[in-house]
């Protein structure tokens, strides 16, 4: 992949599609994500948002369209109609390695403590030598206020911390583009601010984010565009302003929001 | 007494392990051989039924002592020691030595060929005490090979790793009728003469069962049953003494 | 060597039906097994420390004296205190005793891995113990154990030939038997391996089809 | 009890045990690493290969270790494979332990949340070091019990070895027994030794359990 | 327990501690809930708000001070100092029945479906025949708007969506007290409404509500009363408006209101 600069984004995602079994989770969905950009997916529960995170690292196997970062194909071998073959394995993580996720159930790593979660993939995909990455560990764990509970392993651990070290872990590896997957949603507000701070100033480093939120604050804040996602199809994308705005163009993301406006009148 | 108690049961239960041919044979799912016959004419003269019991060696005497049956009607060497532990009765059959080969094994002709080469037998009978002896005897002393049961040296003379198998001179003669093509008999057999027995628990208990039991021995020795049995299993005579032999 | 199929076919009879021996015998330690294993792994982990002290000197035990001598002890030694178990009820009793143990360690082994929160969520609704190991922890112990549970009943299978030692005709004794009479171990205990093949392909197999229908969720 | 016969025999008895210990650990330790590489190769390998793996496990698995004995020491010079009774012994001890191994391997690898093995691809681990750094060490959570178990069920497994005259401790005591025409005596030194290495088998397994499961447990 | 009606609060806390090895948790938190009240507890991440909620019904045996349910005393057989016995656990179970709890991490039953989860302590705690418990879990399913969804299985579920099976679970119980610990975290706008009108005719019904809420607008709707929660302490507890309003008097909560006012003023 590298550094050059084109204006081609750094993600598309054409006509995508995925089922499980009968049901549809995501139906000709297409997006562009430009590089360092910023993009909230929101949308109701179970609309599919996770599973579009999913499909754009490959963790689940769209079965129709394409999802291509840098103008690479994810996952399968060769656009077009199935059966498609998918990569092997080590073409796979190649891709991985460009783009970092956290999880909405955060999928820690139990056996392993705070700190060592976050520096494993320092150590052993970026090959630093084991101090370096244990200092770019800490640095990570500090960033997200958890200094001090490195040494706890998962369990001991409180949900808010647990999310931080997921986030901790996830931009240690500084990839070219990162999911979120709900990443404040355990977060008390003044964290989210502060994690908030750290997106900010990793956008502004020129990293790409795809951040699936329930905070439309958050989404106001720092999103370049929000997509708005139902029963998994795409319903509009467009910037925050247009979004939350009084009175959206779609009456469905007018619906969506109207009870959080209400609420969140203090 | 056990005498009594086995006559007012009416029945006595004998275990056996099925297992040593042609003594004790299990075929086609009945039990036959030298000892069934004996032991059902023995118990004819005793005037009670007879049952019997197949059970592997390590549970026959934990379970003579423990009372699960009556008596063991298989063929056990008698040895000073054993007798020192168990009341045994007169000899039902012979336990000389004797080797089986190889069916074409040009080079062992006469027990004294074994010199020099690998013999097995099996652990703790008193037949490998002898060929232990008759092989020090020799020039150069065989390498003797112990194994827990028969069936494994005779399979390992079939695979080639040992020349020739010693054991009971029933036993081995048995071996060779059954597979002619792989076994042949070394004749004669060497050593002391030894004899099986039966055994009873010991005790005073059993005293008077024992006594009981040969009575019935001798008497068909003299009736010529017992001759016939043998004949029939064996067909000849192994000329058994109906006197308790001299064992040290 | 000449493999002679006529001995196999002309004994076979016989070994079939040594071999319902060996079925009753497996089927009726298995029941124990795994019935009395859930109760031994309950009181292993169990907080009384008085249980599951117990618990861990059984297992200790049934675990380090071979299962012969177990057997042995069921019917050889227990009539001297008094308890006389027929030879069937001896050997199925032994066998399903000592597997137990074994079913306890591989059921407490895969309840460590179901998440403590699963608990919590039973007691905190007020679910009794019994219903919770019942329909929360048991069903998954069973599933993730299922193929080390597999494996310990078809040792179970092939353990029953220690119950000639108390005189029962099954399989493999049988075939000894056999052995003995016509000199033909390799055709014989051929034989046998695939009689205990059959049987064990089964259980393997209803061990696979538990497993794929447990391996929901 | 007669006690000059565990001092007459004593020497033989300590012999057989170390043929023994020998045996079984050598042959089981190669059939855990044996079986730990079938479970991979049927977790990750084609599926051909798959089918392969699990007919090997049904056949061996299915089949009781001495007749697996039995062929390949009394079979094996009649296909030209002549080989010593503890060469065979060994051998013989690797292949029937590793599908049992597999098995438990097998039921370690669905214990592993998908969760966890997704997050440790999207930071870009490798399959291999996946495998032994998040899979391997919680797969052992559920599986050292099993482990233990089937490493003390080859400690008497190990008895079979006697009918090829591999002079281990069953063979000697048996040597014991049939000498001194007594049961009770040889039963016991037996049921010591085995218990001897239970007890040492046992003890291992705690430990590794206690240090696998450490995150588990709570303040 | 029953239905005595007192002035007694039904929960009472009393110079409550809890350690977890050296870590201090919750120091001498007192505190009562009172009947049909609905008391919000907010604070910093990893300030204790979890482990108190599990200390009121002894998820968490806690070490030093009283919880008690209507008196009476829970989880240990007497007051006083450690070391103290805990009691049976059929008293704990039949104290526990009266409090009913949705976790952080949900704790959904992975082998059960949605509906088998919902439906498993209706019939084996209640005691209801099966096809009654079945039609009482569809109606607390059909609650949080998931009747769609009762034949699948957690793992097969969305985030959002496995949250509200474990609200669904908590409330089919009927429950005098209710403990939620962040309910309405992985959910979005609209659905949080939802899950808000569920609580409001919960509270109007008589129950007692505890709720864990990093939500500060869901705070500021539904609660009678805010606790601030800080480093396991109780800094503050008063009605929202006296929390929310412009300048509360204790700095330390206006400092954590702060960056969520400024975000949510979209
Ligand atoms: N493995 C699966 N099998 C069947 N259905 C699934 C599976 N995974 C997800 N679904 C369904 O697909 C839909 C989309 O799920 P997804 O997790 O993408 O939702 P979401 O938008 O992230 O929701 P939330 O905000 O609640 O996390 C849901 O209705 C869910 O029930
Ligand atoms: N088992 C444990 N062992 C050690 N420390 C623990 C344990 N459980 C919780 N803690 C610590 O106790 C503190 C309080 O945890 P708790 O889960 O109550 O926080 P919380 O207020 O719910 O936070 P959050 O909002 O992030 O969920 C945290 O700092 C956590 O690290
Ligand atoms: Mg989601
Ligand atoms: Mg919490």
């Amino acid at each position: 992949m590298g550094d050059i600069t084109t204006e081609q984004p750094i993600i598309e995602i054409r006509n995508l599609s995925k089922h499980f079994d009968d049901f549809e989770a995501l139906r000709d969905i297409t997006l562009d994500v430009h590089r360092s950009e910023v993009l909230c997916l929101i949308g109701p529960s179970g609309s599919g948002k996770s599973t579009l995170l999913r499909c754009i690292n490959f963790l689940e196997a769209y079965d129709g369209g394409e999802v291509r970062l840098e103008g690479e194909l994810i996952g399968w071998k060769s656009a077009g109609a199935p059966p498609r073959k998918p990569l092997s394995g080590e073409a796979l993580r190649r891709q991985r390695q460009h783009i970092g996720m956290v999880f909405q159930q955060f999928n820690l790593w139990p056996h392993l403590t705070a700190l060592e979660n976050v520096a494993e993939a320092l150590i052993h995909v970026k090959g630093l030598p084991k101090a370096e990455a244990m200092t770019k560990a800490r640095a990570a764990l500090a960033k997200v206020n958890l200094s001090d509970k490195e040494a706890n392993f998962p369990a001991n651990l409180s949900g808010g911390q647990q999310q931080r070290v997921a986030i901790a872990r996830a931009i240690a590896m500084e990839p070219s583009v990162m999911l979120f997957d709900e990443p404040t949603s355990a977060l008390d507000p003044e964290l989210v601010g502060e994690v908030l701070g750290v997106m900010k100033q990793m956008a502004a480093e020129g990293m790409t984010m795809v951040v699936v939120t329930h905070e439309m604050g958050f989404a106001a804040h720092v999103a370049d565009r929000v997509a708005f996602l139902e029963g998994g199809r795409l319903v509009t994308c467009a910037p925050p302003a247009d979004i939350f705005g009084r009175e959206p163009d779609d009456p469905r993301v007018n619906a969506f929001l109207k009870t959080y406006r209400e609420r969140n009148v203090v | 007494d056990m005498l009594s108690d086995i006559k007012a049961k009416g029945k006595i239960v004998a275990a056996t392990e099925m297992h040593y041919a042609p003594f004790d044979i299990l075929k086609d799912g009945e039990y036959q051989g030298i000892c069934h016959d004996l032991f059902v004419e023995v118990a004819k003269e005793l005037g009670v039924e007879a049952e019997f019991l197949d059970l592997p060696w390590q549970s026959i005497l934990p379970g003579l002592e423990a009372g699960k049956f009556d008596f063991v009607n298989a063929p056990v060497t008698i040895t000073a020691e054993r007798m020192s532990r168990y009341n045994f009765t007169l000899p039902i059959g012979n336990a000389t030595v004797a080797l089986a080969k190889k069916a074409g094994d040009d080079s062992i002709a006469k027990p004294e060929d074994i010199a020099g080469k690998a013999v097995g037998s099996q652990k703790g009978s008193a037949q490998l005490e002898q060929l232990k002896a008759f092989s020090a005897s020799l020039a150069t002393p065989a390498d003797v090979r112990e194994y827990v049961n028969i069936d494994e040296a005779l399979a390992d003379l079939a695979a080639g790793r040992i020349q020739a198998v010693a054991n009971s001179a029933p036993l081995m003669g048995y071996a060779a009728v059954q597979r002619p093509g792989l076994f042949e008999m070394v004749m004669p057999p060497f050593g002391e003469p030894k004899y099986f027995g039966w055994v009873a628990p010991g005790g005073e208990d059993a005293k008077t069962l024992i006594a009981a039991i040969n009575d019935a021995l001798i008497k068909m020795h003299e009736d010529g049953r017992l001759q016939a049995i043998n004949e029939k299993w064996l067909g000849s005579n192994p000329d058994l003494p109906t006197t308790m032999p001299d064992v040290k | 060597m000449n493999f002679s199929f006529d001995v196999i076919w002309h004994n076979l009879p016989y070994m079939l039906a040594a071999a319902r021996w060996t079925l009753l015998i497996s089927v009726g330690g298995m029941a124990i097994s795994l019935v009395w294993g859930v109760f031994l792994c309950a009181a292993r982990i169990s907080r009384g420390p008085f249980l599951s002290r117990i618990a861990a000197l059984y297992i200790s035990f049934f675990r380090g004296v071979p299962l012969l001598v177990q057997l042995l002890i069921f019917y050889y030694m227990l009539p001297h205190v008094g308890l006389d178990l027929p030879a069937v009820a001896a050997a199925i009793l032994a066998v399903g005793m000592c597997s137990a143990a074994y079913t306890a360690e591989i059921l407490r082994g895969a309840l460590q891995t179901i998440p403590r929160g699963q608990t919590e969520a039973a007691l905190a609704l007020g679910i009794p113990t019994l219903s919770l190991w019942r329909r929360i922890l048991v069903p998954q112990a069973i599933r993730i154990g299922l193929p080390s549970l597999t494996n310990e009943l078809i040792l179970l299978v092939k353990v029953s030939s220690l119950a000639s030692v108390v005189g029962i005709g099954e399989l493999t004794r049988i075939s000894q038997n056999i052995t003995g009479e016509t000199y033909r171990p390799l055709e014989i205990y051929v034989a046998a391996a695939a009689i205990y093949f059959l049987i064990n392909v089964i259980l393997s197999a209803l061990g696979r089809l538990a497993e794929n229908r447990l391996l929901v969720g | 009890m007669e006690l000059d016969l565990f001092v007459r025999y004593g020497p033989a008895l300590l012999s057989g045990f170390g043929v023994t210990i020998l045996c079984w650990i050598v042959g089981s330790l190669g059939g855990l690493v044996l079986g730990f590489a079938l479970a991979c190769l049927y977790r990750f390998g084609p599926r051909p290969l798959r089918w392969l793996i699990q007919a090997y496990v049904e056949v061996i698995r299915g089949t009781p270790f001495m007749i697996q004995l039995f062929i390949l020491y009394f079979g094996g010079p009649h296909f030209g494979l002549l080989l010593t009774p503890v060469q065979a012994g060994i051998a013989s001890f690797i292949i029937y332990g590793s599908p049992y191994f597999a098995e438990i391997f097998r039921s370690g690898f669905n214990a592993i949340p998908k969760g966890q093995i997704e997050a440790a691809r999207c930071v870009g681990l490798s399959e291999g070091r996946i495998l032994f750094r998040i899979i391997l060490p919680q797969m052992l959570v559920p599986t050292t019990a099993p482990l233990t178990n089937f490493f003390i069920i080859l400690t008497k497994e190990t008895a079979i070895l006697s009918v090829v005259t591999v002079p281990e401790l069953l063979y000697e005591t048996q040597t014991m027994a049939s000498e001194t025409f007594t049961f009770v005596e040889p039963f016991l030194v037996l049921s010591l030794f085995y218990w001897l290495m239970v007890i040492g088998t046992s003890w291992l397994g705690d430990k590794v359990e206690r240090r696998v499961t450490r995150h588990l447990r709570r303040a």
